[in-house]
């Protein structure tokens, strides 16, 4: 573990074509994190997520990304993702390939990935269409019943990005609240980078608690504000405005296009904390 | 008791079909209406899962998403997404799994995944998320969506979970060992699934509701029930509890929004 | 959920020929609810538990065991236990059948019951002679890399026996502190009762914190102390000394006997609260 | 420097073998002081895991178990047995699995399973816990052991965990990815297995200590390096961390026993 700024930890870990992770199950989604990889403009990614949203359709209106793996592509309490849908269904950019699973599927590969296990086993698929149209869902014998189980290969990303609410000046990381897939992404990961809201000197965690220990993770970046428009469990509410207004920012090309020159592009991780102004909560 | 919209009969209609006993896997939207109705007229006790991991949640509004800060605030405890997938809808702990759909058929097989053909698909839906193993893990499925002929077709365009396949005993010949879909309601009717064909049969209308209405707003010849009633309409407490929870969530809402200019400064 | 006392709870879910896992990974060893089913006098038991120590000691001892699936049986930081020893080397009371595993097969196989899945695949027992002698380790291959896979059966219990520290007045409950296999081994049985130390109105659980519903339990009692000689996270320590002794007493079988019918036999749960006097701590 | 006693050497020689960076997977008894040893000098930030779920521990004292409460309290966090497993074992997070033995042979198979045979065993061992895995997951596995021709033997009664098999290859043979057993650390000597053959082959005596105390103590005939040198003695500074946390954990685990009155009142 190293403590880096984003720009550098982005630096040191992405390259093109690699496969990345930005988790978060609508709490803790590292926007910051991939705002970086935008502008420093990494491209022929494979992104990995069970829930792509709007990150994700910013990567795919931008054309950077080559394939997909995932299991709900939707603005969460809005609607479709529309630069997505505008790849599926014209190829603009460009075509994006897809690997399309469940939510369980999804899951226990992340769980596979972080248990060192090459595939995951689980009751699923049962009667489901995917089945039919992704390779990668296959099935196992239960040796002593009988039982037909779905596997699915264990999802091992090159660079797993998540946002945590605080660190520790040994880069201990905790999580709190909705912790979603986010620990096994990390451990599934050849490198971790988690984005934090603060550092701090104990992380006072009860036992049982959340914590990534420093050396799970490559390295840990401060960046209030970080996981905005969506929030952090006990520090600031989630921008709900900001979700409705994307619907309209990507039902247009240019008005995409414009949207993320300024506010990507000409724009850095240390704005974060300003976009957060409003949303915070009291500390409890 | 007041007037009431088609939107409020459904959600009241699909809120009475739950239980105080009942734990109930979440889809949002229209299934998260009613299951926080039931919550808060006739089964304070009832069990609310969402996939994020919250278990026996209780909001004061409700969510944007399946993710909302709230849910997790006010549940008794938040387990990882591993583990709610493992544990707690493949261990068959959930009594019903409550989906909605973007498009279903009348043996209660659901599509949200894609219109059109998956490789070129004519519109990209959200696709699955949970709903594929909701759909045969749950020990039944209910179902709330709005008819129309768009929505309710003679044969889906993906089958992103499995309801009743080809009816019969279709379940059954997959290995499947659930009921399946018992249940739908619509903002025109209340739904079940014959015995032995398993095709969805209307058991009652709501108030005010034609059988030509029906037959414009579904994709095939539907089937009614022998004995059709009237849906007992909302009662004036079931309607005060479903609008200030619509009221309390559309004020929490902007609330937790900023302002207008914001869009100016940053976006 | 029902709250119960100790003695319904057992004689309503406990049954001659049964599977019982009373777990516990040294910390709350559910001691004074095995002792309840000793009173009551269910026999012919399998009885399943990753680490048996002194209490399954006592069960083989007394001749109420006829299987024991386990994968450490020791008297923790003592060494051998001298009537699980007496039943493999001797057959005395009586020979026990043994279905034995490693700590990973264990945990897993728990971890497949509470899954609901018919069993559990993992990377184990490469070399190891227990593939030998215990014909419930098979294998699966990964669909996708070929690789060989241990499998185990998942573990399902009939009834599983846990201590915790509290519940709440719904029946809910939390553990705190080392949690070991617990949850996995309440949410694969059949029925699971839970003795905890104190019923308080509000658990007061951080969101995170191990909790599990009223729903997923049969009875829950209140029995303080009901873990001695184990240990209560925040509450109670380990009896040192009493695991000591266990290991005298038990390498007499008469001394056995003697112990059994005085401390077990002719007591009660209500004595546990007595057991702890001297090794509470200071609430924190 | 003061004198020590071999046991002493023993956990010392074993401490030195650990660095700063390693995050080693703890077995009871003799490993455990070892590994608390090397913490408390030369590795302050060495991580150490036990497998009850405890990961960053830092006791004040040995633990008497491997689910001691004093583990779970000073660590950095604990985790549930079957995440322990999957995650940080199997995982390949160890960096050093560390284990004890009842039984090893040349090869570095150890045995802690029955003596005699599985089905009517002359002594019923406690079995081996996590140790099978322990063994084949963990990226290197470091032993001690005291030596006797009763431990030490020509042939393990039982592969309880998998060293070196016969030798060679045997490892990869068998489909395993991990190095295996690297070090040997004795109150006599300290051994590292034979590049080729991977026999343990001793590489330093301790001091005092003959080559026929050796032949004495070991159940084959030993192999020695080309150049066997004599064990540095412990260090002042190591002699005194070892006994006083020695004294610490006798105080401690006296200290939480009640008293001596308590056996006759309810045992």
């Amino acid at each position: 573990m190293a403590f880096m700024t984003l720009r550098e930890a982005v630096a040191d870990t992405v390259r093109d074509g690699c496969s990345i992770a930005f988790e978060g199950f609508t709490h803790l989604i590292p926007h910051a994190a991939a705002h970086e990889v935008m502008r420093q403009g990494m491209s022929d990614l494979t992104l990995i997520r069970m829930t792509p949203d709007i990150v994700y359709d910013q990567f795919v209106g931008l054309g950077r990304v080559k394939k997909m793996i995932f299991s709900y592509a939707g603005n969460p309490g809005v609607g479709l993702l529309r630069r997505v849908r505008d790849a599926a269904e014209n190829s603009w950019p460009k075509p994006i390939e897809i690997e399309e699973h469940s939510h369980a599927a999804m899951a226990n590969a992340y769980e596979a990935g972080a248990a060192g296990l090459p595939c995951a086993m689980f009751r699923g698929y049962l009667g489901a269409g995917l089945k039919e149209v992704n390779p990668n869902i296959k099935s196992v014998i239960c040796p002593f019943t009988g039982e037909d189980l779905a596997a699915v290969p264990a999802l091992k990303p090159d660079v797993t990005f998540i946002h945590a609410q605080r660190a520790d000046r040994a880069g201990n990381v905790l999580l709190e609240g909705i912790v979603g897939i986010q620990k096994e992404a990390v451990l599934a990961a050849r490198k971790a980078v988690v984005t934090v809201e603060e550092i701090v000197d104990d992380l006072s965690a009860h036992p049982n608690m959340t914590v990534l220990p420093h050396w799970t993770v490559h390295a840990v970046c401060k960046v209030p504000g970080g996981a905005h428009p969506s929030y952090v469990h006990g520090m600031y509410d989630r921008d709900n405005a900001a979700y409705l207004e994307w619907d309209k920012i990507a039902a247009d090309r240019q008005a995409f296009a414009d949207w993320m020159e300024e506010h990507v592009m000409r724009a850095s991780s240390d704005d974060f904390a300003k976009r957060i102004k409003g949303l915070e909560r009291a500390a409890s | 008791m007041s007037d009431f919209t088609p939107d409020e009969m459904m959600t009241i209609a699909a809120s009475r079909a739950l239980t105080n006993d009942d734990v109930c896997f979440v889809g949002i939207g229209a299934p998260s209406a009613a299951c926080n109705v039931a919550r808060l007229t006739h089964s304070p006790d009832i069990t609310l899962i969402y996939e994020s991991g919250t278990i026996g949640t209780a909001p004061d509004v409700l969510p944007l998403s399946i993710g909302d800060g709230e849910l997790c605030e006010t549940a008794l405890t938040t387990v990882s997404v591993p583990e709610m997938f493992r544990y707690w809808l493949q261990g068959g702990r959930i009594t019903i799994g409550f989906l909605g759909a973007a498009q279903l058929d009348r043996f209660g097989n659901i599509n949200t995944t894609v219109i059109g053909d998956y490789a070129s698909p004519k519109t990209r839906l959200p696709g699955g998320g949970g709903a594929p193993e909701i759909a045969s893990s749950s020990q039944q499925v209910y179902m709330t969506c709005k008819q129309s002929r768009r929505a309710f077709v003679q044969t889906v365009d993906f089958y992103t979970s499995f309801g009743h396949g080809d009816g019969g005993d279709h379940r059954q010949r997959l290995g499947i060992t659930t009921k399946g879909p018992t249940l739908l309601i619509t903002d025109m009717a209340v739904w079940q699934p014959d015995e032995e064909t398993k095709e969805f049969t209307v058991h009652s209308l709501h108030p005010g509701v034609t059988r030509e209405q029906m037959r414009d707003s579904v994709g095939w010849d539907i089937r009614y029930a022998d004995e059709v009633v009237e849906t007992e309409p909302p009662s004036a407490e079931e309607l005060t509890v479903l609008r200030e929870l619509k009221a309390r969530t559309k004020a929490a809402h902007e609330r937790s929004s900023r302002s207008g200019s914001r869009s100016q400064s940053d976006g």
